[in-house]
């Protein structure tokens, strides 16, 4: 089934007001495009899920379509501070944000259990800290095994994921490499998947080379095609991170004025990606656009 | 102190190297004394020899070249859980005398004065690692009588301690920070052990907001030499980002 | 560190008298060579663990060298019965073979406990038939979010891992396409890795495709070349199953005399795989050679 | 059987095929009625397009040109335990009037007549499974009142329910017999549907071990006609492993 569609499209038919949606990436793959999208749609009470919500997730923030953040690591990689969601969540904040905090290893553990059809999972463990004492989602389990006591995380099923990818064929079949992140379990653990490619390829080329399908087009319902659409993060082997724009992003972020002034030139002020992209400064593409490292080939003959 | 840092890292030792000074450290560390210093990133990385200073620990210079890239469950399961990691490296706001950090928040959790990034994989690399070093610039401000928060928890948490709580890692090792090192003791509360030169154990505790006590063979570290320098602020480092 | 050695040297320094052991591959990449070198050097005792033990496990048994099987489906795959096995376990059989077994599910659920450094897994789940019931290692945990009732199976950490694959480095990191089976979850979970590879290559060139890398050579301590060493099983781009030998064995193993003097043909009678393999008939080797269908490279530049 | 047992499955089915007839079934169906079958294997090879038939799950055909592959961990949680196979396939040595599976032994577990080769992904397939066909071949032997083992649950195991027993799936659909269909009324016992051209439901009844009721409206099944024979007979089983 061809699943193909615009960003427009996409996230309309799948992003309801009050959903959880995880756009995610570690660092690497992450669909900015689909964020503004979903500002320009003017989504509101979303539940926004990520171990690293980043720049995009701090800019639904600001752009008022979060209600409650779920997370683990929240600020802007080797820079500094996400200051959207600071702002809404110190003490002097008037509409303070709901947020819901973990480890990495026990948010990865919720869509663990999630994509695996368990309604827990277990992991060692939150060992008397704060953490597990702030966060009533965080219980313990004991081995019938060694009468040892776990950590136990329910499982976590978001209404919506949004996987960037190298290629995918128009099933939705999505293939990916370098770092994997949680993408195949936030895939997986999702009631609805949208995936978005850099490229769109025949299925006869996914198959080519079937074990860098990480995401299988049976779990997907929507295809987009965008290249480019995860600037300032980035694609192995099409683009490096713009790691310009993420310490320029440190003053802009920091004063509401500029940070507004900002959404309202290059997420509001545009219709679509290519709108995005027009505005950037020119000739950045050509100098993130990566140099190639092409590895060989293997046999799949028999 | 990415120097001092470097210098308590074997050629071999398996490493969960996170953002920022860690990095630094690391890297100095594989163009001095252990090149065999295999590196392991919480974005999946693992046997990464960078070419450039990874700005993010997801940098994709990480990737190019590793050993392996797989997704964060094998990272956290397979390698930590596991206890395949010998040596965790973690920064933060706060610490106490115990070695418990804080990445949270300061102030009350439910209405904070800053709101920090979090645990990130901070937690578990605490509980797992079995040696885990702190690398933190001193204050009375962040070496704390009791931390605001404890995100990764060090030798006791709450008055109970690394084995009452179940925790496999052997816990923090050292605090290294920019006037000295301090080491734990049996009872796992940290101690004055080391100074860099021209530093006087009085300038120490005057930085540390509960009363530090002195180890009884108080080393001094020694510096880094010219080439070692030169290496961090000319290659490893050009940005000036850590130094 | 260079961990490259004969499978002699591999076998001899890892596998002990009494110890548990994996030659792991579902029906791919199995490691026939690891289990004749096993029978030739003599060990005794073996606790043999594998979702799928095949012909190799049975040459195993029927030479004397296992007192004790952990597995899920113990058969000849599209063939029929693994005849030592049968003998040593139906109510005829002079000397019982200990057997423990699950399903594939729940055996695989032990070594993924094992690979991930926790004391049990939970599953969905035996559902009142009899497996949990002659299986006392197969108990229940209840959820503490749902109070659901799962099933849970300890963590298995076998004493050493044969692990088959298309290429590795002197490390041992060792890249693997096609079928995966339960290889990662298998070495991970053991105390000891041996890789055995069709090719060894450079670790520059393993570092070419960092996503192939399915076993880190951290957790490995003996590498073997040994191309062919999976005859009569297959290895995806090297060389096809030779499904007229599994046809064959059914024969070959059906009375004990013709399974003995098999043994002592291929097995006792040879110094090593090379040996094994000048006894094949004369051209299979070209015959099973796989026909090239090599993928296309992908790119990791930045 | 297979003709028939390919008629079960409908373009789109999400199956989880096994070894033997079912994947024959399988590969009758795409090349029919169903192009857009999609098969998972439980050796890992997901959306399988085999050029030949695969004499096993594992078969190399299998991997080469499939749209993924990948780790039975991810086949049995991801896929199976996650709820998204719609069609599992069974067959073996004993089945009971509620469609409870034996392959593990004959006789006594601890003092078996025949040993089987155990559940494999059996059970689990019985369990989680969508729609669960069963294919076996009639007979007092294999038809009987009560299962020596209970491998893979049907609709009561041990006196109790699917629903009592927390199984997700929704348990056996039909049983294709060589002689007909049987199918399951609403207490989940099985009940003869359908009858081959040429065999009397007392033909059937003769070769069930228990006192098998027929269904209020009895079918008759229809026959392949030459080509589906034929394709069956000289493409997909040419050795005729199965047929």
């Amino acid at each position: 089934m061809n699943k193909l569609c615009s960003m427009k499209e996409a996230i309309a038919a799948s992003v309801t007001d009050g959903c959880s949606l995880v756009i995610d990436g570690f660092t690497h793959l992450i669909c900015f495009a689909a964020g503004h999208e979903i500002i320009r749609q003017g989504r509101r009470n979303l539940t926004a899920i990520r171990l690293t919500p980043d720049l995009v997730y701090d800019q639904l923030i600001e752009a008022g379509a979060v209600r409650k953040l779920v997370f683990s690591w929240a600020g802007n990689p080797g820079v500094g501070s996400l200051h959207a969601l600071r702002r809404r969540s110190e003490a002097s904040s008037p509409e303070r944000l709901e947020l819901e905090e973990y480890s990495h290893f026990g948010l990865l553990s919720r869509l663990l259990a999630g994509s695996a059809g368990l309604p827990f999972w277990p992991l060692n463990n939150y060992a008397g800290g704060d953490i597990a004492r702030v966060n009533p989602s965080i219980k313990t389990v004991t081995c019938p095994f060694t009468g040892q006591e776990l950590a136990a995380v329910p499982a976590l099923r978001p209404d919506v994921a949004i996987i960037h990818c190298q290629r995918a064929d128009a099933e939705g079949n999505a293939q990916v490499w370098g770092l994997l992140g949680s993408q195949k379990e936030v895939a997986f653990a999702a009631k609805k998947v949208v995936v978005v490619a850099e490229e769109i390829v025949s299925t006869e080329r996914i198959r080519k080379d079937p074990n860098r399908t990480l995401v299988p087009g049976i779990i997907v319902s929507h295809v987009v095609h965008e290249p480019w659409g995860c600037h300032p993060s980035f694609v192995q082997g099409f683009h490096d991170r713009d790691n310009d724009f993420y310490v320029k992003w440190e003053d802009i972020s920091r004063q509401p004025e500029t940070y507004r002034a900002w959404l309202e030139e290059f997420v509001h002020g545009v219709k679509d990606r290519q709108g995005y992209l027009a505005r950037l400064e020119t000739g950045l593409l050509d100098k993130l656009r990566a140099k190639a490292r092409v590895c060989e080939g293997v046999d799949y003959g028999y | 102190m990415a120097y001092r840092a470097a210098q308590e890292l074997r050629d071999a030792d398996v490493v969960f190297v996170g953002i920022g000074l860690p990095n630094l450290a690391c890297n100095l560390a594989r163009a001095t004394h252990a090149p065999g210093l295999f590196m392991i990133y919480e974005s999946g990385a693992v046997g990464a020899i960078p070419e450039r200073l990874p700005v993010s620990i997801g940098d994709p210079s990480l990737v190019t070249d590793s050993l392996a890239v797989v997704g964060q469950a094998d990272i956290f399961q397979c390698m930590l859980q596991r206890g395949l990691i010998e040596v965790g490296f973690l920064g933060g706001a706060q610490v106490d005398r115990w070695g418990n950090i804080n990445t949270t928040v300061i102030g009350d959790y439910a209405n904070p004065k800053v709101r920090l990034p979090g645990s990130g994989g901070a937690c578990e690399i605490a509980v797992h690692a079995r040696r885990l070093l702190i690398v933190m610039r001193m204050s009375k401000r962040t070496f704390v009588e009791t931390c605001d928060f404890v995100t990764s928890p060090g030798h006791r948490v709450n008055g109970k301690s690394r084995a009452e709580l179940g925790m496999p890692g052997g816990g923090p090792t050292r605090i290294i920070t920019d006037l000295g090192v301090l080491d734990f003791d049996a009872t796992g509360e940290a101690v004055l052990a080391e100074v860099y030169p021209g530093v006087t154990p009085e300038q120490v505790r005057a930085a540390c907001g509960w009363p530090l006590r002195t180890a009884d063979a108080l080393r001094t570290a020694a510096e880094p030499d010219v080439s070692v320098l030169r290496l961090l602020r000319e290659k490893l480092d050009p940005q000036r980002l850590y130094l």
